[in-house]
This record gives structure tokens, sequence and C-alpha cells, in this order.
């Protein structure tokens, strides 16, 4: 077979996931997007591996590997959305401002209801003038 | 494996070239496939998006069953197809994801997101066309992906990887769980 | 002890009590005073006995392996030879000076612990740098003196034009210490060690490849450090700091710290033909055109401040023309006198309750308010302006005499076209200086109008500092002349004694300036009469005399108009320099070239990134942090997929990458 | 026939397996533990770190290596010196995290990290790290490089209740995802030239390689490349930097500034040194670039830092770490040209254990002064010296060796190595480059320092009445720092901040200590 064929549905099926990984607003659709990207990579491995005869197995020993940490990459990568859902009651990446919950369980740490209100500060101290001055 | 003595090898025996059944099928396949990867990075319907992932995901999966790595298929179809995929539709239900179509699926910056696409396409179809146009792949002979080949392989030159993957996904899934436990009563030390 | 057990304990001592002073600053306010004092004079008299007992010996090295980085060892070595255990001498005497000056003139600053404290730190380093063997070591002394500098002239903090100053004083002399320390690095590459020694000998047996490209690197640095033009704009600016930084600064320690490197490294510079060009150019611009400014400036200690780069432009003009001897002669007697007139102005502002000469010259009876300040000073006045038989007179006459040497081609290494440069420049600046010191002490002190309000009785501390500096202003030259040649290891043509043609040359055309300058003052004084001019500070009668300085400084530009000058008819200086007189106030503009040069670039630079970080980074922050109310449909949209931002240019970038490495090469 | 598994020599591997084993042995001690002796968790994470590092020093020989393919070549690990060199920056770096946990986890209830589970995190996460410097194959450096960062994904998070927390490590996660994606598709276009992942066959078999793949062998090699760039921090790979630093708990934060980025550095010197050796004409030029790019905009970023905005602390150190990666990518540039590499990432080495200990002291008093005033603003550090003299000496300390400005001597000495190194390989444009933008460091650095000895209004009054003043400072803009100034120092932090600023002032002092590997042969 010709090794192009495999190459190039890889390389597509790659930029295939950089489309979805940019474009998707929902962080779930950018994990389906990132999963892509990686399969494109073990299609790679796994046609090359074919290709070069390797008695090691290196290009198939990969490819399982990859599969695996894909696999735990999801896992772990969607606790953390589940996360970011609970405390923002959204997984949009791009619009968690939109619905997020003030009141939620989630505003923890002291640091928060401040976080907005002092950027507009004008910084009048004297290290802030100091600082203006010296850039 | 040295890559000059495969290729001057396959020079040598233009005879053995792969029938073209099974270059057919890769190519109707791969483009079945392409096709659903689109379909699940612009689909507007989210569940649609997990579904047409299961068919880019399948169709992977036959592409190695063709390239002769049946153990590496396996694995493809019982991970991705079998709990990834389940894994992911049950992010979407979780997160309240909007069944049906959602218009706002695709965040404001889909152009940068096409062109930055579309460079590294063009780049990468370049590279590797211009590195493998007259390459081809020997499918006969001894068969490569064998469960028993694979597995031989890796544990006799793999182990040390294999055994810190072993730490990776006990660390992901504490991680996990640690993660998604409720705050409620979960520990005694609250 | 051994000597050098000695010498380093002279750098120690300082530094010691710097330390000490910044940890019982605040618990044993007690100590404090003591402790700013006591090692600062332990440091003078052990520089002393180091100094007696090198003598005129061979140099003494010692060094102890610091480390080794790659492929060029570091050191931590010791040099002893005739000037650097003279210069320890002389910075440990102004250094203590100062600090006897400073008990009195910050009596009642709540910041005195700290601002002692850096002096000693500031002195210390000063001593590490002439001390030292290693050039990887004077970096640090080097660095270290830009640090303090910037936090002392930025003592009054409260003010503006301080903060302005001291950071001027920061970003001015880094410009020049970038290529400097490239220049050190290329330097000790290219000799294979950091040792001065080493890189003599190099430089001596032709082992460095790039001689020229190697000393204009370094002779950014020493621009930057010495004030010499084109990096001099913030040595007038400095002023805004307290008078003793002033004099320490200015008379034995950042600013001689650039002409000291030089003579160090003499061979390097001679070693290039251009570079000693350059030298002589910078020198000669210099010493002209702060005459210049010198007599147009209304605040006594920017008067002072050009004066001073004027007298570090004889110096690099000496060194330009292959004389150390001379440079560093003169830097010793230098040192004597500026940090006199410096102590003494602080004296006048204290006593006059202002800074403007113009106020000065509308008040009567200044002279016999402060007979100290008038006889040190007028002392002090008479060496700058190189009237025989005051130190000043020999010093300069050494330096003119070597540029003479020059012009006719008797000096090695030395195109005659440096020395005639050097010699013509160093002529013209002549009848400047005596310009420029007569009109300072004429307006100073021989105003007339209302009697000097009281400002109370001058401290003893600080008069008997300025009689204790009288003393080398007047003697060292004199004395010294014959017996330095033996000091400086005897290398310097035939001595450093006056010769008639000069002596005759450089006398006659300071007397020339001294009498324009008062036949101006005679000429204007109708017109002084005529016009009262002058906002006095009104102090209660026993203010802290810090207190009266800083407020002159922050009304000067109030009542005047501008921080360098007044507009003023009855000035001499005005009448002297015609049309000139505008630019040379506002030093020629310079200021205003870097402006656009420098500064907004690196601005625009800053901005695009705060840009990124602020405007786009912290939007987000802020509106994780629930103010979607606050927030505009314009930042909203500025905001969206901010992660995908990252990592579309994070995919761009390995893709620009990957193109680049794939294709480009 | 040869056995089906490989042999094993426990002996080299034990920097790895102490953690990987402690951590199993924490998660299992989290479940019988009563709640009240979880902190028994933390000491003994500590002390097992310390032995795991303990046991470096009989392997000091550096001749083990252990996975060989076939006996005596091409093995998947090697405890060489460079290994080991690393290994220890990596125990220590996790010792010290788990110092500086100990104290933050104590702070308040509502704050409180989950406790074995925090444990057994940052134990995986220290031995994937402990892993990545003795990997020899493109298999082996991945999956270690994973098993340091995936952890490090939950560690981030794990402040459960903090939307900013989840939010730094969502962003942490896709970044670093995406650019593992990079990386595999890099590292499976290397295969495909060289038909091999062993790193040394790599470099052979880049030589030997036919002329028709060698864009695929380049592209390969820079993209693979990126992966490693994003851990150490590269712009324009370092966008996740300030803001996963400043949503992580602060230990966090500490342990990803020193491991995380000793773990990509580590594998690009593996990466560029052994692998990709017969490139060094193609990495050499995009290192050094990405090496001026990476310091002015880390530089320029700490510049322009507010110092009253919140978390600027962490923000500013965020900034001076990129800054950093910056100088670490010097001598790697340098390297391409150098007759001998392995002489030239030596000073990388110094460098960046020069900064480990260096930046994790910085953190520790960071993490000490957070706990007054949790904002974490710049200007909570205004007067740091009235209230805490020792930590603000400590934290001068720090940030002049950071800055490279004497009595940090370590610092200077390590900045004038990395200076040579550009010099010698007579990239002379880096080094300008470099200078310019060691000075504008210094400026935000000595503000910073400065601003730790200026008083505040609040101080200045009671400081004029009487040294024990403890009434006036509960008034006035003190009130919120008063109390929490008058609370004890934990243990725990003040063992960290101590060992650091002792390390510190040792190496400044000595500092052939580290130096000396810029002079040697490491790999």
């Amino acid at each position: 077979m010709h090794l192009a064929y495999p190459a190039v549905l890889a390389a597509l099926l790659f930029c295939t996931g950089i489309y979805g990984v940019l474009a998707r607003r929902n962080a779930i659709l950018v994990l389906m997007s990132v999963e892509l990207m990686l399969n494109a990579v073990n299609l790679n491995l796994v046609a090359f591996d074919v290709w070069l005869r390797d008695t090691l197995h290196a290009g198939q020993a990969l490819t399982l590997f990859t599969i695996t940490i894909a696999a735990a990459e999801i896992g772990l990568g969607l606790a953390i959305v589940l996360l970011v859902y609970r405390n923002r009651g959204s997984s949009d990446i791009d619009r968690l401002t939109a619905l997020a919950d003030p009141a939620g369980p989630g505003t923890g740490g002291p640091a928060d209801p401040g976080a907005g209100a002092d950027q507009d500060e004008p910084g009048a101290t004297a290290g802030d003038e100091k600082a203006e001055a010296t850039a | 494996m040295n890559p000059g003595i495969a290729l001057a090898a396959t020079a040598h025996h233009p005879g053995f070239l792969s029938p073209t059944g099974v270059e057919i099928t890769f190519v109707l396949v791969g483009l079945a496939t392409l096709g659903a990867a689109l379909l699940t990075v612009t689909t507007r319907q989210l569940v649609h998006a997990a579904l047409w992932l299961v068919v880019a995901l399948g169709g992977l999966a036959v592409e190695y069953l063709l390239l002769t790595a049946e153990f590496i298929a396996w694995v493809q179809v019982l991970i991705y197809v079998g709990s990834v995929v389940v894994l992911l539709l049950f992010g979407l239900m979780l997160t309240r994801a909007p069944i049906g179509r959602s218009p706002d699926a695709d965040s404001g910056n889909r152009w940068v997101a096409l062109g930055v696409a579309g460079a590294a396409a063009v780049t990468l179809v370049w590279v590797v066309v211009d590195a493998f146009r007259a390459t081809w792949i020997n499918l006969h002979g001894a068969v490569q992906g064998t469960s028993r080949a694979t597995g031989t392989s890796l544990f006799r030159h793999w182990v040390l990887p294999f055994e810190a993957l072993s730490v990776l996904l006990l660390a992901a899934l504490v991680g996990a769980i640690v993660l998604s436990r409720r705050d409620d009563g979960g520990r005694g030390s609250e | 002890m051994t000597l050098t057990a000695l010498a380093a304990l002279v750098p120690l001592l300082p530094f010691l009590g710097a330390a000490a002073g910044l940890l019982l600053g605040r618990t044993a306010p007690g100590f404090v005073r003591p402790l700013a004092v006591l090692p600062t004079a332990a440091c003078l008299v052990v520089a002393a006995v180091v100094a007696a007992r090198q003598g005129t010996g061979a140099p003494t090295d010692a060094a102890h392996r610091l480390a080794t980085t790659g492929s060029v060892p570091i050191d931590l070595s010791l040099h002893l030879d005739g000037f650097s255990v003279l210069i320890a001498v002389l910075v440990g005497l102004v250094a203590t000076c100062v600090q006897v000056y400073s008990l009195s003139y910050l009596r009642d600053d709540p910041r005195y612990p700290s601002y002692a404290a850096l002096v000693s730190l500031f002195t210390a380093a000063m001593l590490l740098v002439v001390y030292t063997g290693d050039l990887m070591v004077l970096l640090v002394g080097w660095e270290v003196m830009g640090i303090c500098s910037y936090f002392l002239v930025g003592h009054y903090w409260e003010t503006e034009t301080a903060r302005a100053a001291s950071i001027k004083a920061f970003l001015v002399t880094k410009l020049g210490d970038v290529p400097f320390l490239i220049g050190v690095f290329a330097l000790a590459s290219d000799a294979g060690t950091f040792r001065i020694n080493g890189i003599l000998a190099a430089a001596g047996e032709g082992r460095l490849h790039h001689p020229t490209v190697i000393a204009l690197l370094l002779l950014a640095g020493v621009a930057g450090k010495s004030a010499q033009f084109p990096l001099h704009t913030w040595l007038p600016d400095a002023m805004a700091g307290p008078t003793p930084v002033s004099a320490l600064i200015h008379a034995a320690t950042m600013v001689a710290a650039g002409i000291y490197l030089v003579a160090r490294l003499l061979p390097v510079f001679t070693a290039s033909a251009a570079a000693l060009a350059v030298l002589a150019a910078m020198a000669a611009v210099t010493m002209i055109g702060s005459g210049l400014a010198a007599l147009a400036q209304d605040d006594i200690k920017r008067v002072l401040a050009y004066s001073t780069m004027g007298q570090l432009g004889y110096m690099a003009g000496a060194l330009a023309v292959g004389d150390r001897d001379a440079a560093v002669f003169h830097l010793l007697s230098h040192g004597a006198f500026k940090a006199l007139l410096f102590l003494g102005a602080g004296v006048v502002i204290h006593a006059a309750g202002t800074n403007s000469l113009t106020a000065m010259s509308r008040m009567g009876g200044m002279g016999r308010r402060i007979p100290d300040a008038l006889w040190t000073m007028g002392l002090a006045l008479a060496a700058l302006a190189a009237l025989p038989p005051l130190s000043g007179f020999f010093s300069k006459e050494s330096v003119l005499r070597a540029a003479e040497h020059a012009s006719a081609g008797h000096t090695a290494h030395v195109p005659s076209a440096v020395g005639w440069t050097v010699l013509v420049a160093g002529l013209a600046a002549a009848v400047l200086t005596g310009a420029y010191a007569t009109r300072l002490f004429l307006l100073a002190f021989r105003g007339s109008g209302p009697e000097v309000p009281d400002h109370g009785r001058q401290p003893a501390t600080m008069t008997t500092v300025l009689w204790v500096l009288a003393l080398p202003t007047v003697a060292f030259g004199g004395l010294a002349y014959r017996e330095l040649p033996d000091w400086f290891g005897g290398t310097g043509h035939d001595g450093l004694g006056p010769v008639l043609l000069t002596s005759i040359l450089g006398t006659g055309l300071a007397v020339v300036g001294v009498l324009a300058a008062y036949g101006a003052w005679q000429g204007t004084a109708a017109i002084r009469r005529a016009a009262p001019f002058g906002a006095v500070v009104a102090e209660p009668a026993d203010a802290e005399p810090a207190l009266v300085e800083a407020e002159a400084m922050a009304t000067h530009e109030a009542v005047y108009g501008d921080i360098a000058s007044a507009e003023d008819p009855g000035d001499p200086g005005r009448l002297l320099l015609g049309p000139l007189h505008r630019p040379a106030a506002h030093g020629f503009h310079l200021d205003a070239v870097y402006s656009v040069v420098f500064v907004r670039p690196v601005l625009a630079a800053a901005s695009l990134v705060r840009f990124l970080d602020r405007d786009v980074v912290e939007t987000y922050v802020k509106a994780a942090g629930g103010t979607p109310g606050l927030l505009g449909a314009a930042v909203r949209k500025a905001q969206t997929g901010n992660v995908q931002t990252y990592l579309g240019a994070l995919l761009a970038g390995a893709v620009v990458l990957a193109v680049l490495v794939a294709v480009g090469t | 026939m040869p056995s089906l598994v490989q042999s094993v020599d426990w002996v080299a591997l034990t920097p790895v397996v102490i953690p990987a084993a402690l951590a199993l042995a924490v998660l299992v001690a989290d479940l019988f533990l009563p709640p009240a002796r979880k902190a028994l968790l933390g000491w003994l994470t500590a002390a097992g770190l310390l032995a795991a590092g303990l046991t470096l020093i009989p392997l000091r020989d550096g001749h083990r290596s252990t996975f060989c393919q076939t006996p005596g070549a091409s093995c998947s690990y090697a405890a060489d010196h460079f290994a080991l060199v690393i290994q220890a920056l990596v125990l220590g770096g996790a010792l010290l995290t788990a110092l500086l946990s100990l104290a933050t986890g104590t702070t308040d209830a509502t704050d409180e990290l989950p406790g074995g589970e925090y444990w057994f995190l940052l134990l995986s996460s220290a031995a994937g790290g402990a892993l990545l410097p003795a990997s020899r194959d493109l298999i082996t450096l991945v999956v270690a490089l994973e098993v340091t960062t995936l952890p490090a994904f939950a560690l981030v998070a794990l402040r459960r209740g903090d939307r900013l927390a989840s939010e730094a490590a969502l962003k942490f996660f896709l970044s670093s995802v995406v650019a593992t994606a990079v990386s595999l598709l890099g590292i499976s276009f290397v295969y495909a030239a060289t038909g091999t992942v062993n790193l040394a066959g790599v470099a052979h078999g880049l030589t030997t390689a036919p002329g028709q793949l060698e864009h695929l062998a380049k592209a390969g090699v820079a993209l693979t490349l990126v992966g490693f760039a994003f851990k150490l921090a590269a712009a324009p790979f370092h966008f996740w930097v300030p803001d996963t630093y400043a949503g992580a708990p602060l230990p966090v934060a500490a342990y990803l500034s020193v491991v995380g980025k000793s773990a990509g550095f580590s594998g690009l010197i593996l990466l560029t040194v052994i692998a990709f050796r017969p490139y060094d004409d193609v990495w050499g030029p995009a290192l050094g670039v990405l090496a001026a790019l990476t310091m002015t905009v880390g530089n320029v970023g700490a510049l322009r830092q507010r110092p009253g905005a919140d978390r600027s602390a962490v923000r500013l150190l965020a900034w001076s770490s990129i800054g950093q990666a910056g100088y670490l990518l010097v001598p790697m540039a340098a390297a391409a040209s150098a007759a001998d590499p392995a002489h030239e990432i030596g000073t990388t080495v110094a460098y960046a254990l020069m900064y480990g200990v260096v930046n994790l002291g910085a953190f520790a008093v960071a993490a000490l002064v957070t706990r007054g005033a949790p904002r974490g603003r710049l200007t909570d550090y205004r007067g740091l010296y009235a209230r805490r003299p020792a930590a603000a000496l400590a934290l001068a300390f720090f940030l002049l060796c950071l800055a490279g400005l004497p009595p940090g001597v370590i610092g200077l000495f390590a900045k004038v190595a990395v200076f040579s190194s550009a010099v010698g390989a007579q990239h002379g444009w880096l080094a300008v480059i470099m200078a310019v933008n060691v000075v504008i460091a210094l400026v935000y650095y000595v503000r910073w320092t400065a601003l730790l000895f200026t008083r505040t209004e609040a101080d200045a009054a009671p400081a004029g009445l009487a040294p024990a003043a403890e009434g006036p400072s509960a008034t006035g803009p003190a009130a919120v720092q008063g109390p929490a100034a008058a609370a004890g120092t934990p243990v725990a932090l003040a063992v960290a901040i101590a060992l650091t600023a002792v390390a510190g002032i040792a190496l400044s002092g000595a500092p052939q200590l580290v130096l000396r590997y810029a002079q040697g042969t490491l790999l």
C-alpha cells in the first residue's frame, strides 16, 4: 500500500482536530477534538511501524501508550470540566462569565469578590506611581 | 531498522506492491473517517458530535486492521469506542449540554481557527507527501501487529514506560475521583 | 596584620557598618549615628595606613579563586598600587566628611538610618572598585554604586523631581552599563581571564582581537558613570538628592569610578587609536558644553554639577592623551575641592533659604553670615579655576601639559590630532571655568539688597568639615606633584610639574575668564538693583538644613518656572552667553532627543505586552470575578475564547516553527 | 531464548521508585489514619522525598543504566551524572513544595487541601519528574512527561471550591494536552525518518536517513521540541503560565515553576544534545530565537505588573519565571555550535539549580505573606521588614539572586556563566539581548526589594511612638495585616525558608558547588 495514504489521512485528521480545538465553544467538544489529534498521531505511528517492520514494535508500543494516555487525560479533563461547570454553571470555555453564578457554592476564596472591583481602582499608592514612572 | 534499506527493498521489488483492493478500501474508509471527523468538529448538535466521533474512531480501527495491526485495532475499539466516548457522553449529560441544534456551538474565532488549521494542513500534507511520494508498505509476509507480537515486545522492550504508565493511570483515576467528589460529607476532616 | 588583610578591611568596614545600621536602625536608634561615622572614619585610617605601607613599592597582588564559570575563572583578588591606595584615601576622607556633615544636615530626618547605611554601602562599593584586581568583582561594586545612587538621589521621595531624577539616574547609567557589561565579557573572553593584570598583559602582547570594539563598549559604560557626553544628562538632575549625597557622588565615588576604570585599563584603550579619538572628542564636547551650561544655571548645585562634568572631561582628556598620572592627579585634587564646594553649597542654601543664585544676588550680608563658607568656598572656587598656587592649578596644569606633549606628537600610540583636540578644548574650558566660578562666587556672596534672613547658626560639624577639606584644596597639589610620579610607578613621561608655556596659557586664560565675569557682574549691577527678584523660603529659625534644601528645590520650579534657570536680566552669565543662554540652561535639549530615541520605543513595547497581559488576560480574570455588568459588550467580545487564543498562538507558533525549520534551512 | 521480561537494576531506579511506592503507601495510609493525624502524611511525604534524595549519593559514580534492549547497548534508563543532578533538583523541589503545602494546608478550614490525595498526586508527579531526566528513549520520555504533568492538573484544581483554581486548571490542561499532541506528531515523524525511538539511535538514524526524508525529519524535530518548550514556558508557548500560577494554590505554583520547568528543560536537553545532535544547525538558531523571545516577553511582562492588583505577587513571579526560562535556553542554543555540547548544557543545569533554590525560597516567603494578606498583592509586601525582618531579608536575598546582584553572588555568577557560553558560541546578538533583559529585570526585582524596606504610613506612626505598639497598629490599613502578622510562622514554612536561604547563602559563598557542573561533562 502507498504509505502516503495513511500519512496524508493522519495529517488531515490532525488538522481537523486543530480546527475543533480552536473553534469549538463547549469544553467537552474541545476534548473530542484533542482526541482526534491524538488518534491522527496513532495512525501515523501504526503505519510507520508496519512500513518499517520494526522488530521492537516501538511504533505500536507508543500507540498503545498514547491510547492509554489519552484515556487518562480524558478522564481527568472531564473531571476538571465538571468542576468548572459546578463552580460556574457553564462548560463553555469562552462564555463562562455570562452564565456565572456569583452566589453559587463555588465562591470560595476571599480574593474572589474583590477581583473585579480592584482592577478598576486607579493605582493611587506611591508604588504604583513609581511603577508608571519607571516604565 | 533502517528506512534506507526498506526504501531500497521496495524500489527493487515493485511487483510486491499491495493489491489495489486494500488500497481502495483504505481510501474509502479513510474518506469516511475524515468526513466523520469533520462533522464532529462542525456539527451544531453536541450529542451528534460524540456519535460522529464514534464513527471516526471506528473507521480508524478498520484502518488499523487494514494495516495488519490487529491488536491495536481491538484496543482502539475497546478503549475508545467502548469507554472514552461513553465518558464524553456522560460529560455532556452532566454539564446539561442542550439536546438538539445549538446555534452557538462555535466560538467567535472560527476564522482564526480555520486559518491556523489550514496552514497546518498545507504544511503537514506537503511535508508528508514530499517524504513518502514513492514509498510503499509491504503488507505481505509476517503480520506486524498480532496480539502475540505486540504483547511480547511490550513486556520485553517497553517495561519501564509500561510501569510508569500504571502510575499515570492511577494518578489520573485518583485525580478524577478527587475532583469530581462532592464536598458534602465526603471527607471526615471537615 | 598583613597588608592584604588590612586592605581587605577597608571596604569591609563600611559594608559592615551599613549592614549593622540597616539591621539596628529600627531597634536601637541610639547606635545609628556612631555606626554611620565610626566605621567610615576607621576605614579612612586603615586606608591611610595601607597607603603608607604600600607607598611607592611594587604593586601588591593577592587572589583567591572564587568560582570557575565555564571558560573564564573569577577571582576575589586585591590589587594595590599607588593609584588605588591614594584614591582609597580620598574616598575614605570624603566619605568621612560627608558622614560627619550629614549628622547635622539630616539631624531630624526619620529616614536617616537607611540614608546613612546607604552612604556607607556606597563607600564600600567604591572602595571595592578601587582595590579589586578582578573585573567581575569591579562590576559588582559598579552595580552596587548604581543601585545606591538610585536610592540616595531619590531620598526626598515625596517630591516628583526626586523620583524622576532617581529613575533617570538609574536608567541613563544603565543605558551605558549594558554595552559596558558586554564589553567586559568580550574583553574577558578575548584575554581568557577577568583578572586585570592578565588583561593588561594580554593587551601589552597584542592578544586582544577586537581592541576597538571592546574599548568603545567600555567607553559607553564610562560615559554613563562618569557623566560624559552624551550620557551625562542624569548628573544635573541628580542634584535632587541631599547635598551631602551630591558631594559624595561627585567628588570621589561614582563619577570617579569611570575615570579610574579607564586609568586601570589604559593599555586596552591605547591599543586602539579610534577609541582614544572618541574619548578625546567626548571629553572635548563635555568640557566646553558643560562650561557653557554651568554659566547659565540658576541653581547653585547645578552649576557645581556641570562643573564636575567639565573637570571629569579634563581627566578623560588626560586619559585620551595616554597620561593616566595626570588624570589621577586631577582626580585626587578635584575630589578634595569639589567635596568642599558641595558641602559649602549646602551651608549656603541653608543660610539663604534658597538654592537660586538669582535670589542670592538680591541678598546682602551673606559673607558676614557664613564666613567659613565664604573663605573656604572662595579658595575652592579659585582652585576650580586653576589659579596658582592652589591644588587645582597643579593638577590641571599636568593635564594641559600632557595634551601639549601629545599634540607635538611626542606620545607613543597617541595621534597628535587627539592631543590638539584635548589641548584646545582644555584651554577654552579654562576660560569658561574661570568665568562661572567667578559668577558663582559673586552672585552667592557679593549680593546686595535686604539682609539675609536668619536661619540659625551653622552647626559646628558642618563648618569644621569645610576647613578640613580646605587643607588639601590649598596644599595637596603643590606638595604632591614631585612625589606622585614615584607613587604611580614612574611611568609618567617626565614628572607632573608645571611647565612654563602651558602654565602661562592656562592661568592667563583663567584670569581672562575671571575678569570677564567680574566685568559682566559690574555691568549688570544696575539691573539687579532695579529689578528685585526672588522668593526665599521662610523657615523657622532652626530648621533642619536638609528640610530647607528640600523646600527650596520643591519651590524653585513654581517660582521661576523652570528647574534649571531663572529669567533674570541681571545675571552676568546671560550677558556673557548671549543667545546661547537658553539652550545652555537646558543642557542643549538632549533630554528631548533621548525621549524620542529611547523612551518612547520602550514604552510602546511595554504597553503592547501590558495589553496582552492586562487587557486580554486580566480581563478574563476580571470577568471571572463576576462583574459582567461592569464590562461592556466590547470587553466581552475581546475576551471571547480566551483559552483558544492561547491555543491559537501555541499552534500557530508550532506551525511557524515547523515551516521555518523544514523549509527555511 | 532470552527471558520474557527485561532484567532490572533496582538500585539505579531507587530515586524514581521511592516516590512512586510512597505515593501508594500514602494513599493507603490515608484510608486508615484518623482525621486529626492527617498532617503525618505530609511529614511522611517530606521524609520519603528526602530519603529518595539521599539514595542519589550511592549512585554518584553515574555509570548505571538499566532496561537495556541488548546488554550494554541502547538502554531506556541511564543514571548518569546529568540524570542524577536533575533528579536532585526535582526531589529537592518536591520536598520544599511538600513543606510549603504542610504550612498552607493548615491556614484555615475552608482552604484546606484534601489530605492523602494531595500527597499522592505530588509524589506521583515527582516520580515522573525523576524518571524524565534518566529516560533514554522517546517513549519513556513522553510517558515520563505525562506522569509529571497529569497529576499537576489535578493539583492545580484541587481547591475544588475555588473558581479561579478550576479555571486555571482548565487552561493548563487544554494547553498542555494540545502541546503534547503536537509533540507526539513530531515524534511520529522522527520515528518515521529514523526507524527507532532510542535517543542515540535517533541521532544515528538522522545522519543516515535518505535525502527525501530530510524535510520530514526536520519538521519532526521542530514539532517534538514544542511539547517540552511548552513545559519550560518558552514564548510563544507561555500563555498559560501567569494564569495558572495565579489561580493555582501557591505551593503548586512553586512546584510548577521549578519541577515543571526542570522537566521541560531536561527533556529539551536530552532531545537536542543526544537525539537531534546531527541537526544542530536546525535547533540551535530555533532555540536562540525562542530564548530571546522568551526572556523579552517575560521581563517586559513583569515590568508592567501592577502592584495593586490581586495576586500580583505570584503573577510577577510567574512572568519572572518566564524570563528566567529564557536564560535557561541560552546555553542550549550555544550548545548547537559548540564542539562539546555537553559542556555547554552544564551551564543550563547550574543555572537551573540556582534558580530552583532561589525561586522556591521566594515562593516560600510569598506563602508566608499570603497567610496574612490573602489577596496576594505586591503592595502587601510594603514594610515587610518592619513586621517580619527575617522573612524580608530572606526575600530580598532571593530577589537579588534572581536579579543577579550582590549579595546574591550565586545569581550573578550563574548569569556570568550563561553570558560566557553565549559569547563563546559567537552568539553575540543573544548576549546583547540578554544583557538588555538583565537590566530590565533589575528594575522590577529591585523595586520589589525596595518595597520590603519601605515603611507603610501605618507602620511609621507606631514605630515612632513606642517599639511595642500593638494597640495602634490594629487601626487603619494595618488592621487587616495586624493579627496575621502577629500569628506565628508554621514550622514547615520556617524550615522551607531556612533551607532555601541557607542553600542560597552557601552557594553564594561557594559558587563552585553548582558552577562546577558548568565545567564538567554531564552527559
